[in-house]
């Protein structure tokens, strides 16, 4: 259980999360995505405030907490926009709101 | 004084165009101007006749700063030596008398005193520039007087032939004049001023600096000097405007395209004399020939009459041209001032003739203008078809009816033709060709012999055309009853400067040449040292002359020869006192040759011009079209519009426009057709091109953004992988 | 420097606190006011920014202006740098508040909760402007983000609005979650938060080759991409133009001027504090990154305007393009290109919100953001008109106007280290931004209104806010003050 | 003082335009006019107290500390060259405010007021003595113009501004470019200046970073190409043709009276007295690079020329004649010498001169006829002869008839250029054969000849534009008479000129 | 590496979320999509424990599992419940994605594996006390004070704004 397999694990988070933005076509499920890539940050602070820092030091793991705290308001904040886009265009495909381009 | 009569002179007839040009602009508000245009001219004519006393030798130029920059000066100034009082006397002369014969023939035109205007402008510009003392000056002077010749020339604006006219006779000479500029440019370069006498002046500097090095640059400024004159005083090739000029009132032709403006490059080169090197008096001397040649022969075949005295103008010029070509400066001169005289008279003659003719359409039309019964010109290609009143197959018979006209137009014909000894004519030319055959003596090449025998030609049909326009004109049964009738004699306001005129083709001014203190050919001892001595022969026997010139034949052979043994003891150069007397032998007989076949073929009617006409029909066709010249110039433009109107199709429009509207044209339909488009296409082209590019990108940039988010994490995300490959590679 | 306590930094943060009791007071005040045309709500919001600006003067010139004060141990920092953008910001809002006066697309009943957002935001900016820790950072930078993508999306019966949310939070999550991921790499390197400490650890570890700079690179980067979409530079400018289309456009005026000018609040402090240092810059040129971003970023901001039809986007496109302009200032590691952007930034205020204005006026009384609507504005209303072409004027920098000596200070100083080639392709892009401003004056001048002719009045309190923009976008340049201003400002930054 | 009050007038009486009424047209207009003639009569002023025989600066005001953080300055000051100029713009002033008198037909109180903007863009652009100063004038005059044009002009005016607009911004912003690395380059940081005099005085300090040939190589092109597009010198010139076809007459008559002046008065200003090693790079007559500037003369002449040659629009055909004659300004500064420069000089005010007229009789034509069509006239000669007269002597006047001013500006600049660029110049020639060719061909085909049918009843000129006319026909014949009226000016300018390079 | 239970829990986690993970981007349906982010939230928990970060660990079970889960589910319900659950994902863009994805992914790795600050620190598996005590005293007493402070005030414009944004349209 070395630092680098947290951080390989946190890579790998990071670049599903990616790839889960770029390719699905559901707006929840980007939102997902953007967990995923949330994750792995807050998995590379924690990991990294346990072997970078002194272990006296936990500002990692509060950076995490914060990034928990943040991701669940951009989630609120999302899910709400996704529910006004349901309401205006009745769907939550990302490739058919886009009237506004050029 | 001198400076103070020089500027009476000027301001004369500067003064009288200044307040009545602007009147004349404004429509003759101010009474009898045309009499205080004349009394400016007469003044002038006075004060010329003062400065006659002033010549000094070797006088000293008056100059004021006219453009002082911080190294360089251009002064402005007169130079007064005894060419430029004859000079000044000819021109005050000859424009008081067609002042006042304009008087008559140019009453009731509705733009008559804005004629008035014009004329003085011209004679002060003539004035000036036979005055300046400098080549810009002359310049100056060169181009006023191409101005007024463009304005009189067009003074009939209305026709078209005079509004073609004007224009080409302002263009081909400023074809003539961009060589002069560029050979002062040449000069000013070298030297640092465009002065000619004085301290630091042109003539001394080459005289102390020049060596035999500088004279291929130096051959070369003469000549592109000589384009100048080229031009002006219409020489091949740039010769086609001046028959054209004639569309201007007739006094204007007597004036500027007989007498004064067209000898003006006369006058200029016999100026640049002392920087004229071998090869450029040799350049100048076969262009003068040959047109004094050429011309004589187109001159054969014309039947407007005052294209008759047009080409004859041309050759009598080639001959004055020969003559300074061939190093007789001072008869070159001489000529030039008899010509003037004569060939003024003559035009003025003409339009004597021209006038009665007029008068019979006034009768016929009730139409009192001038200026509408020029109309009918509009039809007429450039010179192809003559105005009936000029037409000398409508003429014959004058004599009686016009007493006075034929009587002294007979003089002038006389005269120019050479009739020997009482006519000044006679005089002037055998000096020419006296100088030629002395000259081609003494050139190495035999070739150069070939010279004398173009002016002996020459002179010979000169006297042929002129008697048959005399015989034409004024002898024979009228042609044209009906305009015979109504044919007069003129007023005494255009009699009155015939008969002077006709009183000063009698060698009366003559004097002045045969003076030889007064006149002395400029020495050229630097340039052509080789042949120098020659010239002064010419100057010994112009001097000795003089005196007897106006006594008798024998003396003048004998000072002749006298004066060239004196100055020469070298054998080389004893050529040149045979040359005189087979010059006048030959020249009286060719005079007399072209007066007999003239009255053979046109008063006797024993030889038929038709059927010779027929016999010798290629001949014929090539002097009735006077070379092919205005066909080259025209042909060389169709040809080019064809192959442009293959180019551009679209331009089609302008072909037609374009063969009508001269040499003009080929640069403006070819080359600045092409140039537009050029500019239109490829210039901004290339830069509108550059923006639609821009645009395109732009749109192109738009095109990505799709409006689909997934594109823009996916633009981000590529971007982010992408700077960190290219910079992990930097 | 020491850091002060949490406690004793309450004073020194009196403008943020100022910000939120307002935003909460907003709120309060519109539960109590019934009234919908009320406007005592947007002015209790002017009240705040004004006395949120007093307290940005006093905390500036009582504690700040001797040098820089750490606050909330490390957390933010007080200093002339942060009060400058105290101060552009709070102009921005203030503008953005009387702009929302006048529009008319807002939903009168939600007034309450739209001015304390905009306070909030403003809060949100302030710390962005003064933070000096990864985690503040990332904090103030979520609270903008987040309180924007609300308000873009305000307009909640518009399809438009709610795409621009929509599209926004998608693209600043991402964003944001790739700065994150950025900053714990970072975190990971110094194994600190504090971004004095950075720059210096990252040197010692890139010096003693524990760290590769690959993995600089990539945490540069990372963090760049959230930098980057606030400034919306390319390639993360994507969202902006859709953004500024969709949303109010009191709000697009806020966020092209606001945000924007946060985001550089806030690059410059990361970058120059947290990358500054010469090793670290030998071993990840960003400077040259940020230049060829900085070159792109107007090229393509300049040339996807050119085509556009609705001036909106148009101006959404051109400010991507000033963007652009701006970053190249950022390029150099010198106080003057600093410099130049903080100046720059004024201008830009200035003009960019005029212009907003206008298009705000245009669109309630002409009722389009297309350019056609604005065809013969020249004759119907000459004063706005002629307010527009200045500012469009000023945008395109031509003199005598004050865009031209902002974009003349980032030339100088980016021609002054040498990178001539970036100076030519602004000013070549500066041209080409000519001519899509010209479309519009075109439209105004050049045209004619069609059937509409009848001349459009507006009050004296809109020309008098026309005026509070158009005088300073005349006058700036000319004035010694801003410059001063503005290199005062830089000092604090630890600069080569 | 003085100077600055002539620049600043225009710009109070666009104020104080702006204020008055809209309703009152003719308040308006004669506002304008008297805020035009005031600098007019200031102008004569100093054109007739300046010290002919010190070619220095005079009337300086300054340097008065601007912008500190750049070390700009408030600094003007005219010298021979720059007073020449300054009375020409000040003449063409009231000229074109009278010559707008009627033919305005809508917004006049705009047109007025940038009019005024203008005229102070462009006087305090030949008074400026700082770099930077120098640079918001040359720009503060594209905006009025494009206005002038684009809202005045003729029916392709939208097309015509934005050109202009662009093509001129191109061109500043290689200027700005090059301007602001002369200021780099000018001294370590906190000593850099804008101070035109003191830079020219660096540039010749041995060893000094302005001193440096290549330094000087670019920053000349820079400015150069800044300057070209004004003057304007191919291919930079498609933008006059357009402009000056759109644009109302008393704008055209600015735009080639004035406004190309300004290329060609930085190109003196800046080019040559700033970076003579620079100039004599392109200058020196060896090779390519040597014969450039020179090569570029004779290009405008000729391609100009030809170009006038072919057009049928009257205007355009004028536009294009300034284009050639701008060409003689390039050939005789690239000669470098007293007659070149001084021929170059002298051509600029000619030309302001005779363009001006030409502008304006092209403008009574159209107001007349409403079209500018050369080949739709004909014979107008005998309909209106003061109008015939007037065109002649203009025609003339530009065609180098000698006598009139046009003359000694081209022959003093081809007789300087031959010195160097021998043959160049003999091409250059052809300019004047050509020039005289399409003017008076156009004299031809407009006047001459019978008199179109269409036209019986054109009314003569009528005083109000035989007024704008008679003060530059006046000029125009003075100057060719008796040059050194204006060379005294800026002779002793011209030799300071000389000995910097 | 030893082969011990610890390792063995722990590569379960690793694997867990990875593999949990790559279902949430792959599967077709969006709640099982939900459902495998839930486990994937859990190990990530679990590996919170293996980092001794228990206070972390309990926050990311109960905001994460327990809020943002059910949110995600809720919209879920909301959006598409009548619809079909199926997520729409096109060749070409999956395509571009996987190798952006994968190019991100080879790039972190490369980092990974080449940073030698970060190579060879094994967790020794010392205890360390718990850290909610700590975490408290420095969040309302130490430096976290003022993110604690804003990201209250965050939290509060996201409650206002989700609020405002998804309401009901308002129509008179």
């Amino acid at each position: 259980m070395t630092l680098q397999h947290y951080l390989v694990i946190s890579a790998i988070l990071f670049t599903l999360g990616i790839f889960a933005v770029l390719t699905r076509r559901n707006a929840i499920s980007i939102l997902m995505g953007i967990e995923l890539i949330l994750n792995s940050c807050n998995l590379n602070f924690a990991a990294f405030s346990r072997f970078m820092t002194p272990s006296t030091d936990i500002s990692g793991q509060i950076i995490a907490i914060f990034g928990i705290v943040l991701a669940a308001a951009e989630a609120a904040v999302f899910l709400a926009i996704i529910l006004a886009i349901y309401r205006e265009f009745g769907s939550i495909r990302p490739d058919e709101v886009d009237t506004l381009k050029g | 004084m001198v400076v103070s009569l020089i500027s009476i002179i000027l301001l004369c007839p500067l003064a009288a165009f200044a307040i009545f040009g602007l009147l004349g602009l404004a429509n003759r508000r101010f009474p009898r101007q045309d009499y205080l245009s004349t009394i400016a001219m007469l003044v002038a004519l006075v004060c010329s006749f003062l400065l006659l006393r002033e010549v000094v030798p070797n006088p000293e130029p008056h100059t004021v700063n006219w453009i002082s920059l911080g190294g360089v000066t251009f002064s402005m100034g007169f130079y007064l030596d005894s060419v430029t009082v004859i000079m000044l006397i000819v021109v005050t002369l000859v424009s008081s008398l067609v002042h006042i014969f304009s008087m008559g023939y140019m009453h009731g035109d509705p733009r008559y005193p804005r004629f008035f205007a014009y004329l003085s402008l011209f004679s002060f510009s003539m004035l000036f520039l036979v005055v300046s003392d400098n080549l810009l000056g002359i310049y100056i002077g060169w181009e006023l007087v191409g101005l007024c010749s463009y304005l009189l020339i067009g003074f009939w604006f209305e026709k078209d032939s005079a509004a073609n006219a004007c224009k080409k006779a302002f263009l081909t000479t400023r074809v003539g004049d961009v060589g002069m500029f560029i050979g002062m440019m040449m000069l000013f370069t070298k030297f640092d001023t465009l002065s000619l006498y004085g301290e630091g002046g042109i003539f001394a500097q080459a005289a102390a600096q020049l060596s035999t090095a500088d004279m291929v640059w130096l051959s070369i400024a003469g000549v592109l000097i000589f384009c100048g004159a080229i031009g002006k005083s219409a020489q091949m090739p740039l010769h086609t405007w001046l028959p054209d000029a004639m569309e201007g009132p007739t006094p204007v032709s007597a004036l500027i395209h007989a007498a004064t403006m067209v000898a003006a490059g006369v006058y200029l080169t016999a100026r640049m004399f002392p920087i004229l090197t071998e090869t450029s008096s040799l350049v100048i001397a076969y262009v003068g020939g040959i047109t004094a040649l050429v011309a004589a022969t187109i001159a054969i075949v014309r039947f407007d009459i005052k294209r008759v005295l047009a080409y004859s103008t041309i050759s009598q010029l080639g001959y004055m041209m020969l003559a300074i070509g061939a190093g007789s400066y001072v008869a070159g001169l001489f000529h030039l001032t008899t010509h003037a005289f004569f060939k003024a008279l003559l035009f003025l003659g003409s339009g004597s003739v021209i006038h009665a003719f007029h008068a019979m359409h006034h009768a016929h039309d009730d139409e009192h203008e001038h200026a509408h019964e020029h109309e009918h010109g509009e039809e007429h290609i450039l010179g192809s078809e003559i105005p009936p009143d000029q037409d000398m197959r409508n003429m014959g018979g004058l004599r009686h009816k016009m007493p006075i006209t034929f009587i002294t137009m007979l003089i002038a014909t006389l005269s120019i033709s050479g009739v020997p000894f009482i006519f000044s004519g006679f005089w002037s030319k055998d000096k020419i060709l006296a100088g030629v055959l002395g000259r081609a003596m003494e050139w190495s090449s035999v070739h150069h012999y070939i010279l004398f025998i173009i002016a002996l030609s020459a002179a010979g049909i000169t006297a042929f055309y002129m008697f048959r326009l005399i015989f034409m004109t004024f002898f024979g049964e009228p042609r044209n009853q009906e305009m015979h009738d109504m044919a007069h004699e003129s007023p005494k306001s255009m009699t009155v400067p015939l008969i002077v005129l006709a009183i000063l083709s009698f060698p009366v001014v003559n004097t002045l040449w045969f003076n030889k203190d007064y006149v002395k050919p400029p020495p050229q001892p630097h340039l052509h040292a080789p042949q120098h001595a020659y010239l002064s022969p010419d100057s010994q026997t112009g001097g000795q002359g003089a005196a007897l010139s106006l006594f008798g034949v024998s003396e003048a052979f004998a000072a002749e020869e006298e004066g060239g043994h004196g100055t020469h003891a070298d054998d080389g150069h004893h050529g040149h006192g045979p040359a005189h007397t087979i010059a006048m032998v030959l020249s009286i007989i060719v005079a007399g040759l072209g007066i007999f076949f003239s009255w053979l073929f046109y008063h006797r009617r024993t030889l038929s011009a038709e059927s010779v006409a027929t016999t010798f029909r290629p001949i014929y066709n090539l002097f009735w079209h006077k070379y092919y010249f205005d066909e080259f110039y025209d042909g060389v433009l169709v040809a080019l519009t064809v192959w442009k109107s293959r180019l551009f199709a679209q331009f089609d429009g302008s072909v037609v426009d374009g063969i009508v509207n001269g040499v003009g044209t080929v640069t403006r339909d070819i080359l600045a057709a092409f140039v537009g488009i050029f500019d239109n296409r490829v210039v901004d082209g290339l830069v509108n091109r550059v923006a639609q590019v821009t645009w395109a990108v732009g749109g192109r940039v738009r095109r990505i953004q799709t409006g689909a988010i997934q594109t823009y994490l996916f633009v981000v995300l590529a971007g982010i992988v992408l700077l960190i490959l290219i910079f992990r590679a930097l | 420097m020491e850091s002060l306590k949490n406690i004793e930094s309450l004073l020194y943060f009196s403008p943020e606190i100022l910000l939120v009791i307002f935003a909460v007071a907003v709120v309060l005040l519109d539960l109590v006011v019934k009234d919908r045309e009320s406007v005592a709500v947007a002015y209790l919001s002017l009240v705040g920014c004004f006395c949120t600006f007093a307290a940005v003067l006093f905390t500036h010139f009582s504690f700040g202006d001797e040098g820089p004060v750490s606050l909330f141990l490390g957390m933010i920092q007080l200093d002339a740098f942060s009060s400058f953008f105290k101060v552009l910001l709070l102009l921005a809002t203030a503008a953005t508040i009387l702009f929302s006066l006048r529009s008319e697309e807002l939903d009168a009943r939600l007034k309450g909760e739209y001015y304390a957002l905009l306070l909030a935001i403003t809060l949100g900016m302030f710390l962005m402007a003064s933070s000096t820790n990864l985690l503040m950072i990332f904090i103030s930078l979520e609270t903008v983000s987040l309180t924007s993508y609300i308000l873009a999306g305000f307009l909640t019966h518009s399809p438009r609005s709610s795409e621009a949310a929509f599209k926004y939070i998608t693209y600043g999550a991402v964003a944001s979650g790739t700065m994150l991921f950025g900053l714990s790499l970072l975190f990971g390197m110094a194994g600190t938060g504090d971004l004095a400490q950075i720059s210096g650890r990252l040197t010692e570890l890139l010096a003693a080759g524990e760290i590769a700079p690959l993995a600089v690179l990539i945490a540069i980067t990372f963090v760049l991409a959230g930098v980057g979409y606030k400034i919306a530079s390319v390639p993360f400018h994507m969202w902006s133009p859709d953004v500024y289309e969709g949303a109010p456009i009191p709000i697009t005026a806020f966020l092209s001027v606001a945000s924007k000018s946060a985001g550089f609040a806030l690059f410059i402090r990361f970058f120059y504090a947290g990358f500054g240092s010469t090793e670290l810059m030998q071993a990840v040129d960003w400077p040259f990154m940020l230049a060829i971003v900085s070159a792109l970023t107007m090229t393509v901001g300049n040339l996807a305007a050119l085509p556009q039809q609705n001036v909106k986007r148009l101006l959404a496109y051109s400010s991507i393009a000033h963007g652009g302009y701006l970053l190249m200032g950022g390029v150099l590691l010198t106080s003057q290109g600093i410099g130049a952007i903080l100046f720059y930034l004024v201008v830009y205020l200035f003009m960019n919100l005029g212009a907003f204005y206008v298009v705000v006026l245009i669109a309630n009384e002409v009722g389009s953001e297309m350019v056609e609507g604005y065809r013969g504005l020249s004759s119907r209303a000459p004063l706005v008109a002629w307010a527009m072409v200045i500012f469009l004027v000023s945008l395109a920098g031509i003199p005598p106007f004050a865009g031209f000596f902002g974009k003349w200070l980032l030339f100088t100083a980016v021609l002054e280290q040498g990178y001539y080639w970036l100076a030519l392709v602004g000013l070549l892009n500066s041209v080409v931004s000519l001519y899509y401003y010209a479309r519009i004056v075109k439209a105004m001048f050049l045209e004619d209104a069609g059937e509409e002719t009848d001349s459009v009045s507006f009050s004296t309190g809109t020309f008098a806010l026309l005026s509070v923009f158009v005088i300073p976008t005349i006058f700036i340049g000319f004035l010694n003050i801003f410059y001063t201003f503005s290199n005062i400002s830089v000092s604090v930054m630890p600069m080569q | 003082m003085l100077l600055s009050l002539m620049i600043f007038i225009p710009l109070l009486g666009m104020v104080a335009v702006l204020l008055l009424p809209r309703e009152s047209e003719e308040l308006i207009k004669r506002a304008t006019l008297l805020f035009t003639l005031i600098p007019l009569a200031l102008a004569v002023y100093l054109f007739i107290s300046y010290d002919r025989s010190n070619g220095g600066t005079q009337y300086v005001q300054g340097p008065v500390p601007w912008i500190d953080a750049f070390n700009i300055q408030y600094h003007i000051g005219i010298d021979g060259l720059s007073v020449t100029l300054l009375l020409l713009t000040a003449l063409l002033g009231p000229i074109c405010v009278i010559a707008s008198w009627r033919n305005i037909e809508k917004g006049i109180k705009a047109y007025m007021a940038l009019f005024l903007l203008l005229e102070t863009g462009m006087l305090g652009f030949f008074a400026a003595l700082d770099l930077f100063l120098f640079y918001v004038f040359f720009e503060l005059t594209l905006l009025p113009m494009y206005f002038l044009i684009g809202v005045w002009g003729g029916p392709r005016r939208e097309y015509a501004a934005i050109k202009f607009f662009l093509y001129t911004l191109f061109g500043s912003v290689l200027m700005l470019v090059a301007m602001i690395a002369v200021y780099l380059n000018s001294g370590d940081p906190g000593a850099r200046t804008f101070d035109i005099p003191t830079l020219i005085a660096l540039a010749s300090t041995e060893g000094h970073a302005l001193n440096n040939l290549n330094f000087q190589i670019w920053v000349f092109l820079g400015f150069f190409i800044g300057f070209a597009v004004k003057v304007p010198i191919f291919p930079f010139h498609t933008w006059l043709p357009d402009a000056h076809v759109e644009a109302p007459t008393a704008i055209s008559v600015i735009l080639a009276g004035i406004l190309l002046k300004m290329g060609t008065y930085g190109l003196v200003r800046i080019n040559m007295a700033m970076f003579p090693q620079g100039l004599d790079y392109f200058t020196n007559g060896i090779g390519f690079w040597g014969n450039s500037l020179a090569l570029l003369g004779f290009i405008n002449i000729v391609y100009g020329s030809f170009c006038a040659l072919a057009q049928t629009d009257f205007k355009k055909l004028v536009a294009y004649s300034s284009i050639g004659h701008m060409g003689f300004v390039i050939l005789g500064l690239a000669a470098r010498n007293s007659e070149g420069i001084t021929g170059a000089i002298l051509q600029m005010f000619n030309h302001g001169v005779i363009s001006a007229m030409l502008f304006l009789l092209v403008g009574v034509l159209y107001d007349r006829a409403h079209h500018r069509e050369i080949n739709g006239f004909g014979g107008l000669g005998s309909r209106m002869p003061v109008y015939t007269g007037i065109t002649t002597l203009a025609f003339m006047a530009s065609l180098g008839l000698p006598g009139l001013s046009g003359f000694v500006g081209e022959a003093l600049s081809l007789l300087g250029a031959y010195d160097k660029f021998k043959m160049l110049t003999i091409l250059s020639t052809i300019g004047i054969v050509v020039g005289a060719a399409y003017f008076l061909w156009t004299l031809q085909r407009v006047f001459l000849g019978t008199l179109n049918p269409k036209y019986e009843a054109l009314p003569e000129i009528n005083g109000r534009e035989i007024l704008t006319l008679v003060p530059l026909g006046i000029l125009t014949i003075v100057l060719g008479v008796w040059p050194n009226f204006a060379i005294d000016m800026f002779r002793e300018s011209v030799t300071n000129l000389i000995n910097l390079l | 590496m030893e082969f011990t239970l610890k390792n063995f829990i722990f590569y379960g986690f690793a694997l867990m979320t990875v593999g949990s993970a790559l279902l949430v981007v792959t599967v077709r349906n969006i709640v099982h999509a939900a459902f495998s982010l839930m486990v994937t939230l859990f190990g990530v928990a679990g590996l919170y424990v293996f980092l001794q970060a228990d206070f972390l660990a309990a926050t990311q079970v109960i905001v994460y599992v327990g809020g943002i889960l059910v949110l995600i589910l809720f919209g879920v319900m909301m959006t598409s419940g009548r619809l079909e659950m199926r997520i729409h994902i096109e060749r070409g863009q999956l395509l571009l994605g996987g190798v952006v994805s994968l190019a991100l992914l080879m790039l972190l790795l490369t980092v990974i594996a080449n940073t030698p600050a970060w190579k060879n620190l094994t967790d020794d598996g010392t205890e360390l006390p718990p850290t909610t005590e700590r975490i408290g005293e420095l969040i309302l007493n130490g430096p976290f004070l003022l993110p604690f402070e804003v990201v209250s005030v965050l939290l509060l414009v996201a409650l206002i704004g989700a609020a405002l944004i998804s309401r009901k349209e308002v129509r008179d």
